[in-house]
């Protein structure tokens, strides 16, 4: 026998689940700024959160996916990429959206369920929404190729959870990501848990980042919860894919704090104890703790920046409930770039049955 | 056992049933197990027959169809759910080159006694990929069965017909209906027929043909007419594949007329097939042009316009009224 | 530049001029590279275009359709090659839920002009799954275009009309008719109109429709039908999504009289649709049944036994015979 | 950064190129039984496959897979292999399916275009050639999964290519086997090409054992024309299958000395000098080699050989050419268990027109 390949994965964190230093910082860190803008785009990520879970409860919203724990992950996301780079997300990235331009009334539009949430040109070549779990892995490889042809400096980013990675698709990505060295990162949001099946039974590799090594690809853990580690982790994948050097996987590792949807109950499934224990590593907390020791954040400006967030989204809450009705014809007209002869009449149908008097007047 | 029942308890019922009595009956899918299901059509099952006989699987629907093919050419009885339509596509390589050759392809050495689980359909305000109706994709396919109940009964009976069946069966579960019109259905082990259609009503003047949860709106329709002195024949296809086409052609021979009902895109659905054989066959019975009330041929909507999408009673209504005045 | 040339070689002529002309063009596939694929339809082309634009792809059909989904939202033009049909099912979950609905999902903001090219059918004696004809299955997906051509001009022109069509296109070559029959075509740079059935013949007395590789076997046939004095109106259809009726009814509102031939299974194919729509919007046209001359409802054989499952002229002889008689 | 998971691939070889042992030898080898029988049977193989490439250039056979380069591969695994165990093959495995029962007439039937060479009762449960690249690796864990329910001590292999390996099937089927720790091995049988694509745009990572990591299984990688590390590999993964210490994946290093078919030219898209130096590396004259230096195996009974399977083979060839005809109901007979009521027009008509003076009679 004889050892012709060795590989290792290695885990980043910077900030312990108390807010404590684990080790030298980096220098970015030792001035407020950044780190003051991650814990305010976290905390009202997760007031939108509980917003949208509130409207979806009293029936102006759709099925929702709430973002509860993974905070950290989008905020850092949405602030490192830039403008030129494209998001190829999943259901899971409404706070990372926003920070791309979109607006909240758009994004609730998309959750409200009318397609002209994905409209907004501020999503600029953003992909909407994948619900197909994974597919949004090969679009991001796609996306990927038309900037590696074209010879531009931009990433992709792609996102998707832990069981998103048992799905061909993803694992199809990776390959062709790294025979191809394409300039896109595989961000997986590891939330230990696909609706009810927990992180154990999708695979029996102790990390999911090792799923690189089979692409022959880079691939590293980092603590989901930690803002300076998904920064450190994020901004070197990022140079990379601009500069060339190829794809990256990246597993944060971070808990699903709610249900899966409104539509899921998980306390037929989860443990108490092990929710209450996961809370007790969530991103927030220990970014306020890290942020009050360093005299970056205090009561006072908490409580400000609190009314300030819910004013915000009262607005974009009422904006979305002001939308006019998508004119049903709309349901027709975007399927094909000019309306085909074939559907001239079924058109016809939908606009006569949606008037006073016809079939579907409501 | 006696029960009132909801469809999506009846499918749960009918599981139960069929893997008392028969171990080699296993249940497979994403979040089959502890969480019953997203549906809850396999709620308790776990707690009754162990981890052994209901299997979480990764989330991974090619791979749920490609197991299912290996554990049922072992002669074990997979009955796997795929979550929703809208995530079957990836099943489709193995239920097309393989669930539904392999019987063929060995001469009957091997075969698939399958069972793929599916709900489908729009109306329940669900997110995007929640609510198509792909039946067709899978009517077409030679080797498989395409087996859709309409009430509570008939899926506790033809759930059971299909899982005991020796050939692949998707069973498409009209998930709007799920909760809808709990019935008596006695957990007796007694399957139905696949292969025939049923006739849920006769009449004489016209005959309603229609599946899964358009039934509701079919026998709506029927009964509307019914008291304006219209007796209309209500057939619901429950086989899709192998189709019955005698018992439609038969019907549309007595009543000369007929209007087609379901809630996929119109163009190359199960009605076009429906329609064209009656034609062919039947052209001379025919006192009217049949008609087909279906879906666009557009994408389903996202939820706030879904009822735009979905056919309703008054357009079986409008159908079946300018089929009557034809002369 | 003037050409005699089989439809494969036209396939080539056809996308070496639009790579020519538009840089956006990108070649992928198994096999596409050196090879020039399977069937040489892209032979010469990575020498002219280089590797940034014919790209060797790993094998993995799934990631060839989502990689080409990703390409076209970003405004290049893949042109992907599935090296036969029996092997595009894993695309179909990319085809169906994204190339299908890139467009509609966000209003216009994104769309996706991709190609897939894909050749099928049988008689060429090849292994198992390297003959299948599965066309309704795309033909039923709004959103998606389905082209098939039948001639080296119309697969030409057709295919240079697919590539410039900014909606998704699956390209369908009849690969039985890959290399017979060569043709002069001009590398016009002209592309043929998508959308609607081509008349290759005018008649009064029956219309025999078709598409793909069994245009050879109708024309034959309407060439001895005409010796017996029947005068046949041959509709290739080249369009199966969207489909133009119109064209068809028309015809048959002439001839009152009609055949549907097609090589795929029966049930729940392209034929049912034509078969039914024109006796819905029809009726009072027909002179006799309409009849459609198939496959089998069973899975395409091994080659020793293809013949038997393709319809021939003589199925069409007889179909037409027997509808010409009724009365 | 902490190092929070390692990883390494063996390879295994004791035979060097030209015969010579490169380490000690397993003590199985000291005697002549086995090595001996395994190079009769690659012999065997080899014939074979000339024999059915003239059938296929005379117009007697259908298009063709050789496995040239392949033998040691298949004849160590059909060696090892137990009549209870259950093969799930590819189109590349006729000489692997020859050891477990199947005759040659009904082998030379399948390639010959005829389903009953799939049905011969000796295949037991043996899969029939999967086409669909990849597919056959979830059918094997399927297969292995109804073996594991049933608590029996039998092994499933699956065999494919190196292309294989980057379709989502073959990962997929990777990643439930590590979950369910199940009784099956992949055998990747790698020749260095998928038709014209070459390893190297296959995949990035260096080996593709290391596919196994990502699922959490073993992964070793072994010289595919070495029967003796071969031997070694799959003893090892079989019995660890047959106890129930889970799957491995196995990648034998092999080439492709044909063209990829009988319908593919390989001198389009290969250098003649990689084939020329594979051809230094073959299975056969490798044996050879150290069976003549330990004395086991000389000229004459090479010659000897030569001639019996030479008449063996041509008894397996008359019998397939004088094969009747497939009864014309048989193409649809056999497609559901009992003949639907729809099906009977169209079976009827079939009959009809194979019939004298049918459509379709020939
Ligand atoms: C192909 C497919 N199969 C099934 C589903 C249904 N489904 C939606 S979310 C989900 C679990 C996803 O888990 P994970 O990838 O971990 O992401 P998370 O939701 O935890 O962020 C499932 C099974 C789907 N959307 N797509
Ligand atoms: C899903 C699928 N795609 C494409 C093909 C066509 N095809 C047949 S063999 C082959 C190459 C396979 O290469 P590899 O896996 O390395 O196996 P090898 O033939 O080299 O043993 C291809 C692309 C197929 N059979 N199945
Ligand atoms: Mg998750
Ligand atoms: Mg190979």
């Amino acid at each position: 026998m004889e050892t012709i390949y060795q590989a290792h994965i290695n885990l980043s964190r910077f900030l312990s689940a108390d807010g404590q230093a684990l080790q030298a910082l980096p220098s970015w860190t030792e001035t407020p700024e950044t780190l003051v803008r991650y814990y305010r785009n976290m905390v009202l990520a997760r007031q939108l959160d509980n917003k949208i879970i509130a409207l979806q409860r009293t029936g102006q919203m759709g099925t929702y996916a709430s973002l509860l724990g993974a905070e950290a992950i989008e905020i850092v996301l949405g602030d490192l990429m830039q403008t030129s780079d494209v998001l190829v997300p999943y259901y899971r990235n409404h706070a990372l959206q926003m920070l791309r331009g979109l607006s909240l009334a758009d994004m609730l539009s998309y959750w409200g369920g009318d397609e002209r949430g994905n409209a907004a040109p501020a999503m600029g070549e953003d992909f909407p929404n994948a619900v197909p779990i994974a597919t949004q892995a090969l679009h991001a490889t796609g996306v990927a190729t038309a900037i590696k042809i074209r010879g531009e400096k931009r990433a992709v980013v792609t996102v998707c959870g832990d069981g998103a990675t048992s799905k061909g698709d993803f694992l199809e990505a990776l390959n062709i990501a790294g025979v191809w060295q394409l300039p896109v990162i595989f961000m997986v949001n590891n939330n230990q848990w696909a609706i009810s099946v927990p992180r154990a039974l999708q695979c029996a590799a102790p990390t999911l980042a090792q799923k690189a090594i089979g692409a022959g690809i880079r691939g590293e853990q980092v603590d989901g919860n930690d803002v300076i580690a998904l920064h450190q982790s994020i901004s070197r994948a990022l140079q990379h894919a601009r500069e060339g050097k190829g794809p990256t996987l990246i597993e944060a590792i971070s808990y699903r704090l709610s249900d899966h949807t409104t539509a899921d109950d998980a306390t037929r499934y989860r443990r108490h104890d092990e929710l209450k224990s996961a809370w007790e590593r969530e991103p927030i907390k220990r970014l306020q703790t890290f942020l009050h020791q360093q005299g970056w954040w205090d009561e006072e400006q908490e409580s400000a920046w609190q009314t300030e967030t819910r004013q915000m989204i009262q607005q974009g809450i009422d904006q979305y409930l002001q939308q006019s009705d998508q004119p049903v014809e709309q349901l027709i007209d975007f399927l094909y770039a000019e309306l085909p002869d074939a559907l001239k009449p079924q058109r016809e149908r939908l606009i006569r049955n949606a008037q006073p008097g016809g079939n579907h007047h409501e | 056992m006696s029960n009132t029942v909801t469809m999506v308890e009846a499918i749960n019922l009918a599981l139960k049933s069929e893997m008392r009595q028969d171990d080699s009956v296993i249940i497979l899918g994403e979040d089959v197990g502890v969480n019953g299901g997203v549906f809850r059509a396999t709620v308790d099952l776990k707690d009754e027959f162990g981890l052994k006989r209901v299997l979480d699987t990764p989330l991974a629907e090619t791979m749920i169809a490609g197991l299912s093919v290996g554990m049922a050419a072992q002669g074990l009885k997979p009955v796997a759910e795929i979550q929703f339509m809208g995530f079957i596509f990836p099943t489709m390589e193995h239920l097309i080159c393989h669930a539904a050759r392999l019987r063929h392809r060995t001469r009957g050495r091997l075969h698939c006694p399958m069972v793929l689980r599916v709900p489908f359909g729009g109306g329940i305000h669900a997110p995007e990929h929640h609510s198509e109706s792909t039946e067709a994709l899978f009517a077409h396919i030679p080797g498989l069965r395409v087996v859709i109940p309409s009430s509570p009964a008939r899926a506790y009976g033809l759930l059971l017909a299909a899982i005991r069946n020796p050939d692949p069966v998707v069973f498409m579960e009209p998930k709007r209906i799920y909760r809808l019109n709990a019935q008596t259905v006695e957990d007796t082990g007694k399957a139905l027929p696949l292969d025939s259609c049923y006739t849920l009503r006769e009449g004489s003047d016209i005959t309603l043909i229609s599946w899964g949860a358009m039934i509701k709106e079919t026998l709506e329709a029927a009964d509307q007419l019914a008291e304006q002195g219209v007796q209309c024949e209500v057939i619901d296809v429950v086989t899709l594949n192998p189709i019955d086409h005698e018992t439609m052609l038969a019907s549309v021979a007595k009543t000369g007329r007929c209007v087609i009902i379901h809630e996929a895109p119109k163009s190359c659905a199960v009605g076009a097939e429906i329609s064209a054989t009656l034609a062919e066959r039947g052209l001379l019975n025919l006192r009217a042009p049949i008609q087909r009330v279906t879906g666009y041929d557009t994408v389903m909507p996202y939820y706030r316009m879904e009822n735009h999408y979905l056919p309703n009673t008054a357009d079986i209504l409008e159908a079946v009224n300018s089929t009557l005045e034809f002369s």
